[in-house]
């Protein structure tokens, strides 16, 4: 019954677009429709805490579902006010804009529906219409840059997306090997994971890991994203880096159950810990040398993706939990600061870190938002990813992975070098004369302060919801 | 106790004789061994003239000086390691001010002398140190000995390192900082040197033959002490305020020789 | 949660101390400066800071020890670009939040390997897991605690950080930097290394004061060099930091040696001269600050005179300076006395090479002080006296009621920790035993053998007080003596520069003093100006990190290249990694 | 019979690595579409029942009518050159096609299949072959395709086909995506004057 109002909200929030005609009146039904389907994304997950069997989906999807429930929310309230700026800069139309809230609708759905399906085959296609819609948010400025964005978006996670296509069918492939009967049902194969060919199975997940990577964010696939999440509107870059991500990582999830069940060992760990230290490695160094401010924030997304692919890789209960922690962490986190930074660029007109100063005179609210956010990011308490970033390094103490650990905190220490090194003179300094202080609309300051309760909380208390759903993730893995 | 009081009062009788033996030496007359003696009279008796950019640090710094000498000199003869250290903190107490009342008056000379006389014995310091280490481990370390009077030298303002004689302002090191003083404040501090002189030199004359520590066998080692000065004064010249640090080194080197001389 | 046992207590006390001081001196350096929020603002950073300070030294277990010290680094960024339109500010900041996560990553890895043994994250529980250790474990425990530590303490050549960060804090949040934050990294070395951990090796305590020297004898060089009197401060707690750590590898030796009264003297010489930098710093930087609002520069080589325009502040200045010079009767003294008679007293009870060591390391702390009195006469003299070298000098104005209340407070502990010796050693003796695990009173000291002798302060005023007897007689007031030159200027006093002359030329291996000339000119035959510059090299940052960022930039600059721009190379990045995957695939 | 298709399909998938131009790529394309499509009808007349008829019919319209005619007017439109662009020369092209063929065998051998999935592999390979060594967009549209085709094949080779409803979705998803692609041809067309994406790099670092 929730599911299905959350599933319906976006999409008739979608054709809402053709018959409303004000693009105000789409930002407010906007709000309260997300409003709506993270009221039901809570009670749905704890009815599952209460009575597990009576919902048709498991902890998983719901965790999935809530975390995309809150940005999606926040990202409808931070978008009227986003949209409305965008306007009054003449990037883009008013006619254009009505365009972006069916688009935004239809996204959320894509996302949504991706973490809800129980069929694998399904699951695919809604990944590929993720990439279909957000193609065209990608490129809404349709200027060159944005275009070659979207179109690097749209080929290499089709590519990427098509070599997962190739995994799913091996996997079923597997299970016709093994048991005679067909099925792409996620529940039927997890049950007969142990009797799944291994053979068949190790081919299969290097497709999915490699396709569903691509799509994750995971070096040396991640060749679009810097590219994308800089281009698109900043509340869409929110929703890239925030969930867009972690449902491809839900997917590799999936088949990695199944595939650690039939394999047992450590096949699906060392492929997650290779890319994940791959993405760390990467993206250390390329934060490094970056000029633009929202494409250092999507290196920073894909080097969050590695230490959750880290986190997961590791694995064992802390591990686990820490990433799954990690992974609602970062959405909230990188989601505020793609808010703060979009309002920045906004009213600097620039996206050059150089250009930009006194960022913090410029735009009080949005300037104190993003401070917080960035030493939230990098890992400070009391914000929330230092605690799930100490559980995936105590993970990987305690489970013998220590030179890992070690190298993953050097990374960890160098990006948050470089990000402090650049926000710093982004934030401090002297406001050029030129710039106008800008006033953020009350939906948008709304936007940052729900975000910011998250990001202050889950850290020292997991909300119960949060922790329930984790749990029982950790009972499925069966640790 | 009073053999210090006696000794304190005979103070700058060790520079007069000094100076008696360097002028035989160099086949001179010279003024007599009671010519320091003569000076601080001179000097008690005349009117004291003070920079007009001088401030209170100017007023006090003689004083505590003369105080913080004198503190020294009590501290001695020393029965415990701890005392010898109180010493040279001490002392070094007395040239913090007086490096600082050669500031006060806006005088170059002054910062001149004050520089160069942190600069000394800045590097004097470790190697006092190292020699009291070495004594503390053997009270009888030859080497030690050596290299604190080397230290003693430098500290006294004696020739290789500076020159008591001389009053070229380029050349003078300690003069140069109380070039501003005049009447009475002049002769505490100049009391104050030779008490320092006099600390010294006993500190070295308690080690050599430490069994014959009686008033007169004293009296005979500081005479030995001088005549060795007034010796090296005359046979060596004033080195470049650069050149110390060989000096220094060589001594600390010294020191550190006889502290591994103990240790095999 | 929390941990009170007279180590937390004694570090809780020094904390408050030099808090409140700075925070009711904050009143009147803020004002007038700042706008009111902003002011409201760095009380409320201010608090956040004592708080989280607080914290770290009375947290109870690892994991709460490492979120206070996190939150410790938090706070200070903030109050460290509290002058945020300041370029230098920003640069100060970052070098400091990044040399400081450095610091923290090995803390880290050491505090989760701890968990990896102990299975938890209590005190204890810990200790009692690490004792089994094999002894190469425990090295590398050691050696990731003592440079985790290091980088906060500032430990050479961990140090670059602090020249920057504490000059650019506001005076009061210098004072409580320098005078506090720093120490809780040597609060955390006691509480990890040598109550978790316990010495389990010899080198360790020398690894330790080898460090120390390097540091001490660093740190005053450098501020020798300076001619910013924060920064100057701020080299010189590079210095102090070493001779607190004397104290503490010290006790570390004796520890593993068995020399438990020993080990006990050498940590509360250790302490004693913590307690007494935090207040005689505190002290400094806060005279410090009201130099700077009552002149408007830090560069000494402007100042000049102040001592009559500024009688206050002058006063205080002197005091700590005397402090900081060791030179007796104040506090300064006694606790470089006992750390030298500490070094004297196990140079008797140990055999061979340690006696030379030993002694080596007495020299070291001889030849700091030598250097720190030298120091702080250029330090007090060039800025208090002699005549103004700028007009910001000549108009300088004493400053208000609260700073003066606040450097008061300081000054009378100054004199209070010198001429109190006595009891506050018995108190020190209770906090040593704490530290080091073992009863205090279990171990007598033979109280005056270990202290200076107690007639020094009644000798000193004695004399002083006959001196100045004997001083008083008719003066007369005239002008410098000038050579027959007929009007000296301030351009004709010694500088600060020229007084550090001699020991650039003496450590110029170390410093690698170099000249630079500039010429502006008219024509080709006519200079309109010349400007001469010495410049001494900071070696650690031109060889050490300069290569080092390079390399990484290099590094990061040719990862560059794997985001070329065409699509078609990154297709071929996920077609190769296919490839390989499935080749090496057979390895599983 | 079946045999005869996939060697069909084998072959339409050389000869679009040998096209030189847009137009045999399309032409080529349609062709390997074709065979999928007959594939299909037999696997269909043999018994697969009404579903499989509506796939082979879709594979028909979509794969073989709609997407090429849609590319060709492109062409034809944007007037844009006919040469595919290489970045290595048909030779090296022809040597890298013939190592994928066997590589695709030895791994169709791993996963315990036989010729006709190797077939399929090889498809997906030469796709993808296409995407990364063609500069025309046009071409990486029709590598991507081409791969799909191959996974169509595999799909109905290993499990005769994925569910109705699945392969319908499946589909649609192909054309809404090729439609997509399509989209940002005219403006990459429009905005770069061209429709060779290795001028798209302004990107970078």
């Amino acid at each position: 019954m929730e599911l299905t109002i959350i599933l319906a909200v976006p999409l008739i929030l979608s054709a809402a677009g053709l018959f409303v005609k004000k693009n105000e009146g789409l930002a407010n039904l906007n709000c309260l429709g997300y409003l709506l389907s993270l009221i039901f994304s809570i009670s749905a997950g704890y009815r599952f805490l209460s009575a597990p069997g009576s919902l048709s989906v498991d902890g998983l999807s719901l965790f999935f579902v809530f975390t995309i429930s809150t940005v999606a929310f926040a990202a409808a309230l931070y978008s009227g006010g986003y949209i409305e700026h965008e306007i009054s800069r003449n990037l883009i139309t008013k006619e254009k804009a009505r365009l972006y809230y069916p688009l935004f609708n239809l996204f959320v759905f894509a996302m949504l529906l991706v973490t809800t399906v129980n069929n694998l085959g399904l699951m695919w296609v809604a990944i590929e219409i993720t990439t279909l819609v957000s193609a065209f948010l990608v490129g809404f400025h349709n200027n060159k840059n944005s275009v070659e964005a979207a179109w690097k978006y749209i080929i290499i996670c089709s590519v990427g997306i098509t070599l997962a296509l190739l995994g799913t069918i091996l996997f079923s492939y597997a299970f016709v090997f093994s048991t005679g009967a067909k099925s792409l049902n996620w529940t039927e194969l997890f049950s007969a994971a142990s009797r799944l060919n291994p053979e068949i199975v190790k081919i299969a997940f290097i497709f999915i890991i490699i396709g569903y990577g691509t799509k994750a964010g995971l070096a040396p696939m991640h060749t679009w994203l810097p590219d994308a999440h800089s281009q698109a509107l900043s509340p869409i870059s929110a929703l890239l880096s925030g969930v867009l991500l972690k449902t491809s990582i839900y997917a590799i999830l999936r088949y990695g159950l199944i595939a650690d069940k039939c394999l047992g060992g450590s096949y699906v760990s060392h492929l997650l810990i290779l890319f994940g230290m791959l993405s760390l490695l990467v993206s250390a160094g390329l934060v490094l040398v970056q000029k633009d401010i929202k494409r250092l924030l999507a290196y920073s997304s894909i080097e969050h993706i590695g230490i959750i692919a880290l986190g997961f890789g590791i694995g064992g209960p802390i591990g686990t939990y820490g990433a799954l922690l990690h992974m609602f962490n970062h959405a909230v986190t990188k989601s505020l600061l793609f808010f703060g930074v979009g309002n920045i660029v906004n009213v600097y007109g620039s996206r050059n870190i150089r250009s930009i100063r006194g960022a913090l005179r410029a735009l009080p609210f949005s300037g104190l938002m993003v401070t917080a956010g960035i030493f939230a990011l990098a890992g400070f308490p009391p914000f929330s990813i230092f605690f799930s970033e100490m559980m995936i390094l105590l993970a990987a103490f305690s489970r013998g992975y220590a030179v890992l650990g070690c190298a993953m905190l050097f990374f960890i220490v160098i990006i948050f070098g470089a990000v402090i090194y650049y926000f710093s003179q982004v934030l401090f300094g002297e406001k050029p004369k030129n710039i106008v202080p800008y006033k953020e609309p009350l939906p948008g300051r709304l936007a940052f302060l729900f975000l910011l309760v998250f990001i202050l909380v889950s850290g020292w208390a997991v909300p119960v919801l949060l922790d329930g759903l984790i749990r029982s993730v950790l009972i499925l893995k069966g640790i | 106790m009073i053999e210090i009081i006696i000794l304190a009062f005979a103070s700058p009788l060790l520079s007069g004789i000094i100076t008696k033996i360097k002028n035989n030496l160099r086949f001179r007359k010279g003024p007599g061994i009671f010519q320091p003696y003569f000076n601080l009279i001179k000097f008690f008796s005349k009117e004291e003239v003070v920079s007009e950019h001088a401030s209170w640090i100017f007023r006090i710094a003689p004083p505590v000086v003369f105080a913080a000498a004198f503190s020294a000199l009590f501290l001695l003869p020393f029965g415990f390691t701890g005392d010898l250290i109180a010493i040279l903190f001490l002392l070094s107490l007395g040239r913090f001010f007086l490096a600082l009342g050669g500031l006060d008056p806006a005088s170059a000379f002054g910062g001149m002398g004050s520089s160069r006389e942190m600069f000394i014995s800045s590097l004097t310091e470790p190697v006092a140190m190292l020699a009291v280490f070495a004594i503390y481990l053997d009270a009888s370390n030859i080497m030690a000995v050596a290299a604190l009077f080397l230290v003693a030298l430098a500290e006294t303002s004696r020739i290789p390192v500076d020159n008591q004689e001389t009053h070229l302002e380029l050349t003078m090191v300690h003069e140069a900082m109380f070039l501003e003083y005049s009447g009475r404040s002049l002769s505490l501090i100049e009391i104050a040197a030779y008490i320092k002189q006099l600390i010294f030199f006993l500190i070295i004359a308690l080690l050599i033959f430490p069994g014959f520590n009686g008033f007169l066998f004293l009296a005979a080692k500081l005479l030995f002490l001088c005549v060795l000065v007034a010796v090296t004064e005359v046979s060596l010249a004033k080195m470049r305020l650069f050149r110390v640090t060989d000096f220094v080194s060589f001594a600390g080197l010294l020191a550190v020789a006889g502290i591994i001389w103990k240790i095999l | 949660m929390l941990l009170f046992d007279p180590l937390s207590v004694f570090f809780l006390i020094i904390i408050l101390t030099i808090s409140i001081p700075s925070f009711i001196y904050s009143f009147g350096y803020l004002k007038g400066h700042y706008s009111g929020r902003k002011i409201l603002l760095g009380h409320l950073l201010f608090a956040l800071f004592v708080l989280s300070l607080l914290l770290v030294v009375s947290a109870g277990n690892i994991f709460f020890f490492l979120i206070a010290w996190e939150l410790m680094s938090f706070c200070s960024y903030f109050l460290v670009v509290f002058d945020s339109e300041n370029k230098k500010s920003i640069t100060a900041g970052t070098i400091y939040m990044i040399m400081s996560q450095i610091g923290t990553a090995l803390l880290i890895v050491a505090f989760l390997l701890m968990y990896k043994y102990a299975g938890s994250f209590d005190f204890n529980a810990v200790k009692a897991a690490l004792s089994l250790l094999p002894a190469k474990h425990q090295d590398i425990l050691f050696l990731l605690l003592f440079f985790g530590f290091g980088a906060k303490a500032g430990i050479v050549p961990l140090h670059i950080w602090l020249p920057f960060a504490h000059p650019q804090a506001p005076s009061h949040i210098s004072a409580l930097m320098s005078g506090v934050m720093i120490k809780t990294a040597i609060y955390g070395m006691i509480r990890f290394i040598i109550l978790t951990l316990g010495v389990n090796s010899l080198w360790w305590g020398e690894l330790v004061i080898v460090f120390a020297c390097l540091s001490c004898l660093v740190g005053i060089i450098y501020a020798l060099m300076e001619k910013d009197l924060k920064t100057l401060l701020a080299y010189s707690s590079v210095e102090n930091i070493g001779i607190i750590l004397l104290g503490v590898g010290g006790s570390m030796m004796f520890l593993k040696l068995g020399y438990l009264p020993l080990a006990l003297l050498a940590m509360c010489a250790g302490l004693y001269h913590l307690i007494n930098h935090a207040v005689f710093k505190g002290l400094l930087f806060l005279c410090a600050g009201s130099v700077y609002r009552g002149t408007g520069t830090r560069n000494i080589e402007k100042l000049g005179g102040l001592i009559k325009k500024m009688p206050w502040t002058s006063s205080y200045f002197l005091l700590g300076s005397i402090a900081i010079s060791a030179l007796p009767p104040l506090n300064g003294f006694i606790s470089e006395w006992l750390t030298l008679m500490v070094f004297f007293l196990g140079a008797l009870t140990v055999a061979g090479g340690i006696k030379l060591f030993f002694g080596l390391a007495a020299a070291a702390l001889a030849l700091t002080s030598g250097l720190a009195a030298a120091c702080f006469v250029k330090a007090f003299g060039i800025t208090f006296l002699a005549r103004p070298r700028s007009a910001k000098a000549e108009n300088a104005k004493e400053c208000g009621l609260s700073m003066n209340i606040g450097m008061g407070i300081l000054g009378v502990l100054v004199v209070f920790l010198g001429l109190g010796a006595v009891y506050v050693v018995k108190l020190l003796v209770i906090v040593s035993g704490s530290a080091l695990g073992i009863e205090g009173g279990q171990i007598q000291l033979g109280s005056n053998m270990y202290l200076p002798s107690p007639f020094l302060p009644l000798l000193l005023i004695f004399f002083l007080g006959l001196a100045f007897v004997l001083q008083r007689s008719r003066v007369s007031t005239n002008q410098t003596w000038d050579c027959g030159y007929y009007k000296l200027t301030p351009r004709n006093e010694y500088t600060a520069t020229a007084f550090s002359k001699p020991f650039r030329r003496a450590f110029g291996f170390f410093l690698r003093p170099y000249r630079t000339a500039n010429k502006s000119k008219d024509s080709h035959y006519h200079i309109k100006t010349f400007s001469y510059e010495t410049h001494t090299t900071k070696i650690f940052t031109k060889y050490l990190y300069k290569n080092l960022l390079g390399w990484i930039f290099g590094l990061a600059r040719n990862m560059r290249g794997i985001q070329t721009g065409s699509i078609h190379i990154y297709l071929g990045y996920i077609f190769l990694t296919l490839l390989l995957l499935l080749v090496f695939m057979g390895r599983y | 019979m079946e045999n005869f298709i996939i060697l069909g399909l084998l072959l339409s998938a050389f000869g679009m690595v040998f096209s030189k131009r847009v137009g045999a790529l399309i032409w080529n394309f349609t062709l390997q579409s074709f065979f999928l499509f007959l594939l299909t009808f037999i696997e269909a007349v043999k018994g697969g029942g009404l579903s499989l008829y509506l796939v082979a019919v879709l594979v028909l319209i979509l794969k073989v009518l709609v997407i090429p005619r849609i590319f060709s007017k492109m062409v034809v439109e944007m007037k844009v050159s006919e040469d595919l662009g290489f970045f290595i020369r048909p030779e090296l092209s022809l040597i890298i096609a013939l190592l994928l063929a066997y590589l695709s065998w030895v791994f169709s051998g791993m996963l315990f299949l036989g010729a006709a999935a190797a077939v399929a592999f090889l498809m997906m390979a030469l796709g993808f072959f296409i995407m990364v060594f063609r500069a025309k967009a046009l071409a990486q549209i029709i590598g991507l395709l081409a791969m799909e085709n191959g996974i169509f094949l595999l799909a109905s080779l290993v499990s005769g086909g994925m569910s109705f409803l699945v392969e319908m979705a499946i589909f649609f998803d192909v054309f809404v995506g090729a439609v997509i692609l399509g989209i940002f041809v005219y403006r990459i067309n429009r905005l770069f004057v061209s429709i060779d994406v290795s001028k798209l790099n302004r990107l970078r670092g």
